[in-house]
């Protein structure tokens, strides 16, 4: 059985669910859904079980790290992931060292969300996707979710998992629609094939992959076949899922709304050229530029729809 | 959240961001030029004020914070926020000369502001807490939270006091007008303004490209 | 999260050296402190890499073996001997995991700027100046729901009060009212009229006591001294009264440096508790020879203090010895524990 | 080589440029004791408090501070001791220095300098020891400079404080002590360069890596061409993908932990610009995905060392 929900409601229903399974799990901030999104009630209706701590980014996330460690199952939403930069000390130097500096004996099983990426008109400081960089930091467990099934599986496994966890939610996934079915899908690390098609594969995450959709149907207009592959693990980021459907193809595209330095796509890019070594590929990344306010110039930075069949249309003509 | 003019303003759109920025800009400035820093009183529980403060009273240098305090720090109350009353109490920690205002009262802010900025060209940097009325919502656009129901506007409040003062009607409104005016002028100016070019983005990084 | 049976029971571990009331209760925890780091420096050709001494600050590490109760948790820093040696942990197991042996706690991962001993509540050691202070809040905050009673210990330098993360942690716990003991081991110098030269607060107490944090400041040369502030501000907070903030004020020992400590002050001799010196460090600062003194000064013959000391100094260098004999941690050990199995 | 070591290179610089342009001003904590490594040493004495600057232990405030002291026309350069250090002062480096010039629409420009050492092998542990160069490489409006020999390190300075937008000079703690040259090391430090010849196989590497592949090709008697990868940021791959066209296979080396986010980038360009030159899939060899651990025999098991270097080297030959 599977049911059609909103993102946004798929997101309320995940945590409401988590919330009533176990007592130890706590909210230390509120900003999961509202203000982004319209109200989904999960405030209201959890008052008890969220805490709100002050503008105090280090300390909040510090705060999560401690009660994970202490028994609790805390869920820290940091709101817009720029503000994680003020965090950074707790998030990439505390909690990812915590089960290795132990020798194995303490775990912290945090998990921080953040909503991530341009959500139009925000500027420079609130549209940052700090997760590429973290993907560097091991110890810390890394999912970004696409679909009402991703956020609703992925939630359940954030919870699952003894590890620190960085869940990386986008403002404008809000209002994508799909099926979420009766028992969550939790897998951690597996990717997930959302279309098939045999000219050309798009590998993505997030809200890239919705726009790889977008991009694929216009690419069935041309005569191109799209395949789209949704990673929603970015560390341990699912390699062997990546290569096996590289291989499928003549030719891959890499969408990654990080910049290209650093990006997942370019580190899977890498990686996929080691083991499948004569692979066309090419990187669709946000370009080297903060995102700018006006609309006119972000659509220049982070990849639109257009861009991505653009690519793919040019990368088939190559190979 | 980003605007900024040609000669020297600088706006930040990260919590306490522009804090130690400002702190920096002064030990920069000639004699005599004062660095001055708005910000709200959600930045004051972030770690960056704490550090700012103590760095710019050991150093002393010349700025003078100004904390616009209406009580909300985003969403939640200050009371949510803090047990502490006063964002000037934390000034006095730091051995910096304080003020506690209200900030409605623009001749009340002009006479305060002007008494510390003395102490802060002689090299005390000073704090102003302004206590005020938030009219608006956290953002534009923000429906769950209605505007605060008493606003407490400081142009109509100046209005009244000048109008006690014996300034005539016509005068006000001449003064109004003028402003809605200018303000209509440039919003006519921006609407015209061709959209800002898709080239730029990428170029406006560096100031020198390696 | 712990995960269990992998170490001894907390509550046996802490009542290691406990069990009586001795007047000379508080002189194990001081000499077992002091000894293990003295001997340490003498031995220095076993040690990889950075390491710092708690030489000097013995006394709030032998106040809270005294203080701590079991369920209580714990938080310390980069300069952390004397916290896990006062406190009844492995002395074998401290050196080997300092010489970077598969027998110390964190199996040679950590080393000594991250020494932690989950038995003994405390879970996680970061070596990151303030590191250490927001996580406490969270574990006092587990502690408030699942153990009434108990509190988290934060400890922490003079330094950290150059971050940020203290003040928001210090707002916050006043805030919600957590169980947690900040204890601040102060060994800067006063400055002129401040705290210290990097504080422009006129003390540490002052700032804490600006987030609604109150507390003591104590000189925390004098241990038994350091008890008593200690024990009453945990019980405040044990009564659900809100965290409460300690500034133990400490000498500084003549050996601290940038990066590498060096033995500025050689064994410390007991009997020079009854000998006058011209130097600070022996005849005002050193809190075991104070404490000495004090013993001394309630009819405990020198006698007995010293045999106290020979025991420990056995027993230290028994440990040393183990440590020295342990295997080094095997290479394949780095790459495990990275993530959950 | 009698010459100086980097470090005192670098210092020689900082000095000669604080004499130059009274405008500079040094930053950081125990910079009048020398900082932990002698980079500023004597400087005070010479230029006095006012322009050498002790700070408490308040990263982020005192890169903000640099910010403002930037903004206001000097030239503040910035001991950031250890590169783990900059977790703490994340959010004004890459939410402020970052994007102010862009944000302003050039109004305004960040002339700030920071340096910053990093890397394993001398038994600091997990929190003292990363390589967090691609973090600041991977956020737009940051130039980041990796030299590797005395004369680079201190053109790399002189250039930094010269440069209008921010500056990241980023140093391997190993080499801090290297008198080392390397050859058309008294070139720009803005460009990777070939630093030795060769034919059968291209290494890209940064840091002290590069002395590490030079050994490691001489070892093993190889015909590799080396290339100094020095600029990390904005990349500059040029080079790299020049040599790959004349002998067709790639090694990337780089110290970073994990996915090695910066040698991926270096793949990934090589394989977009010389896709159809290479005989050979791209190699590439980083650190381990762990935390850096403190004990010898484990830290020894996690650092890149010659013999690592040179058998990656003769895989990529046989491949």
């Amino acid at each position: 059985m599977t049911s059609t929900v909103t993102y946004w409601q798929a997101r309320a229903a995940a945590l409401g669910r988590e919330l009533d399974a176990d007592a130890r799990v706590v909210l230390v901030g509120g900003y999961v859904s509202a203000p982004f999104n319209p109200p989904d009630g999960l405030l209201e209706g959890y008052a008890d079980r969220v805490l709100w701590p002050p503008i105090s980014e280090a300390a909040q996330c510090g705060f999560g790290i401690g009660a994970a460690m202490s028994g609790l199952r805390p869920f820290v939403p940091i709101g817009t992931s720029s503000f994680m930069f003020y965090a950074w000390p707790q998030i990439a130097n505390e909690a990812p060292n915590i089960r290795y500096l132990s020798g194995g004996l303490v775990t912290a099983p945090v998990v921080f969300h953040v909503m991530a990426g341009a959500r139009r008109s925000s500027g420079a400081q609130h549209e940052h996707m700090p997760q590429a960089m973290l993907q560097n930091v091991p110890g810390l467990r890394i999912l970004a979710p696409a679909t009402p099934a991703d956020i609703d599986g992925l939630i359940h496994a954030a919870f699952r998992c003894d590890d620190p966890v960085l869940l990386v939610d986008h403002v404008l996934l809000a209002n994508a629609t799909g099926e979420v079915p009766d028992n969550p899908d939790a897998t951690m690390g597996r990717a997930d094939l959302l279309r098939q098609g045999g000219d050309v594969l798009i590998v993505a995450y997030s809200l890239m992959v919705q726009r790889a959709l977008v991009a694929a149907a216009s690419l069935d207009t041309q005569g191109i076949e799209a395949s789209v592959l949704n990673l929603r693990t970015l560390a341990p980021v699912p390699i062997d899922d990546v290569v096996h459907a590289v291989q499928n193809h003549p030719a891959t595209l890499f969408v990654d709304e990080a910049r290209g330095p650093g990006s997942t796509a370019s580190y899977l890019m890498a990686r996929v050229l080691e083991q499948a070594p004569s692979t066309v590929a090419r990187l669709v990344c946000s370009k080297q530029a903060p995102s700018p306010f006006a609309e006119e110039l972000l659509d220049e930075i982070v990849p639109t729809a257009e861009r991505i069949a653009l690519t793919a249309a040019a990368v088939l003509r190559e190979s | 959240m980003h605007l900024m003019g040609r000669r020297a303003v600088l706006a930040t759109g990260i919590v306490g961001g522009s804090l130690p920025i400002a702190l920096g800009n002064s030990l920069a400035l000639p004699d005599e030029a004062v660095s001055i820093s708005f910000f709200g009183d959600g930045a004051v529980q972030t770690g960056i004020f704490h550090e700012t403060l103590n760095l710019a009273s050991l150093w002393r240098a010349r700025v003078l914070f100004v904390c616009e305090n209406n009580g909300w720090a985003e969403f939640t109350s200050r009371a949510e926020h803090t047990t502490v009353e006063t964002v000037a109490a934390h000034a006095q920690t730091y051995g910096m000369p304080a003020d506690t205002i209200d900030g409605g009262d623009v001749l009340a802010v002009r006479a305060a502001a002007s008494r510390l900025l003395e102490r802060v060209r002689c090299g005390n940097p000073a704090l102003l807490e302004c206590q005020i009325t938030r009219l608006r919502p956290h953002y534009e656009g923000d429906l769950r939270r209605a505007a605060d129901p008493d606003p407490n506007d400081p142009l109509e409040r100046l209005a009244a006091v000048l109008t006690d003062a014996g300034e005539d009607a016509a005068t006000l409104a001449a003064l109004r007008r003028t402003a809605t005016v200018a303000a209509e002028r440039a919003l006519a100016d921006a609407l015209n303004d061709p959209p800002a070019r898709s080239d730029d983005a990428a170029h406006l990084v560096f100031r020198r490209q390696p | 999260m712990i995960e269990r049976g992998t170490r001894p029971d907390q509550d046996e571990v802490v009542c290691r050296s406990m069990t009586t009331t001795q007047p000379t209760e508080l002189l194990e925890p001081l000499l077992l402190a002091r000894r293990f780091d003295e001997i340490l420096l003498a031995n220095t050709d076993a040690i990889r890499g950075h390491f710092h001494v708690s030489i000097g600050l013995e006394a709030t590490a032998a106040a809270l073996s005294r203080v701590r109760r079991s369920g209580d948790l714990i938080t310390t820093t980069y300069r952390n001997h004397a916290h896990l040696a006062a406190l009844g942990s492995d002395l074998s197991v401290m050196y080997a995991e300092i010489f970077g042996r598969d027998l110390g706690h964190q199996r040679g991962r950590g080393g000594s700027i991250h020494l932690s001993d989950p038995g003994l509540g405390m879970l996680h050691t970061s070596a990151m100046v303030s590191g250490g202070v927001p996580i406490a809040l969270g574990q006092a905050y587990s502690l408030s729901r699942t153990r009434p009673g108990a509190v988290c210990f934060c400890f922490f330098g003079d330094g950290a009060f150059g971050e940020g993360a203290v003040h928001e942690s210090l707002n916050l716990a006043s805030l919600w009212r957590l169980p947690l003991v900040f204890v601040c081991e102060n060994n800067a110098p006063p400055g002129d009229g401040r705290a210290n030269d990097q504080q422009s607060a006129v003390s540490l107490l002052a700032i804490a006591e600006a987030h609604r944090v109150h507390g003591r400041a104590v000189d925390a040369r004098h241990p038994a001294a350091v008890v008593d502030a200690l024990e009453a501000l945990a019980e405040e907070v044990r009564d659900g009264d809100g965290p409460r903030f300690l500034d133990a004020q400490a000498g500084r020992w003549p050996g601290n440096a940038t990066f590498f400590p060096h033995d500025a002050t050689g064994r410390t001799d007991v009997r020079h508790a009854q000998r006058d010196a011209d130097d600070p460090w022996r005849s005002t600062d050193d809190p075991v020879l104070n404490e000495c003194r004090r013993l001394l000064a309630a009819g405990v013959g020198l006698d007995h203090i010293r045999a106290i000391d020979r025991r420990i100094t056995a027993e230290v260098e028994g440990a040393l010895g183990r440590a020295r004999l342990a295997p080094v941690a095997p290479p394949e050990a780095a790459f495990t524990d990275v993530v959950a199995p | 080589m009698t010459g100086p070591t980097l470090v005192q290179a670098a210092r020689d610089a900082l000095g000669q440029a604080m004499a130059a342009d009274s405008a500079v001003i040094v930053l950081g904590e125990d910079v009048t004791a020398g900082g932990p490594f002698g980079l500023t040493k004597g400087l005070v004495d010479e230029y006095g408090r006012q322009r050498v600057r002790n700070t408490p232990i308040s990263e982020g405030a005192v890169m903000g501070v640099a910010v403002g002291l930037a903004l206001g026309g000097a030239q503040p350069f910035v001991d950031l001791m250890f590169c783990d250090f900059v977790t703490a002062a994340s959010d004004q480096l890459f939410n402020h220095a970052a994007k102010i010039h862009f944000m302003s629409g050039g109004c305004y420009s960040v002339p700030l300098a920071v340096w910053t050492v990093g890397g394993a092998g001398t038994r600091w542990g997990a929190q003292h020891s990363q390589r967090l160069d691609a973090w600041i490489a991977s956020v737009p409006g940051i130039k980041v400079l990796a030299p590797a020999s005395p004369a680079l390190a201190a053109a790399s300075v002189l250039e930094a404080i010269g440069d209008p937008d921010p500056v990241v000079v980023f140093v391997d703690r190993a080499l801090l002590h290297s008198r080392r040259d390397l050859l058309g090391d008294t070139g720009s430090p803005w460009r990777s360069r070939v630093v030795r010849g060769g034919t059968e196989l291209t290494v890209a590497a940064t840091g002290r890596l590069v002395h590490l592949a030079l050994d490691a090709a001489d070892s093993i008697g190889a015909s590799a061409e080396v290339v100094d990868v020095q600029r990390l940021a904005p990349l500059d791959p040029e080079p790299v993908v020049d040599s790959v066209t004349r002998t067709s296979r790639l090694l990337v080396l780089h110290d970073e932990a994990g996915p090695g986010a910066l040698a991926a980038m270096i793949a990934a360009a090589v394989q977009e610009a010389a896709f159809w030159y290479l005989d050979a899939p791209i190699a590439r060899l980083t650190s381990p995905a762990t935390p850096v651990p403190a004990a010898a025999t484990l830290e020894d098991a996690y650092v890149l060392d010659a013999d690592a270097v040179a058998s990656a080297m003769k895989q990529v030959l046989q491949a």
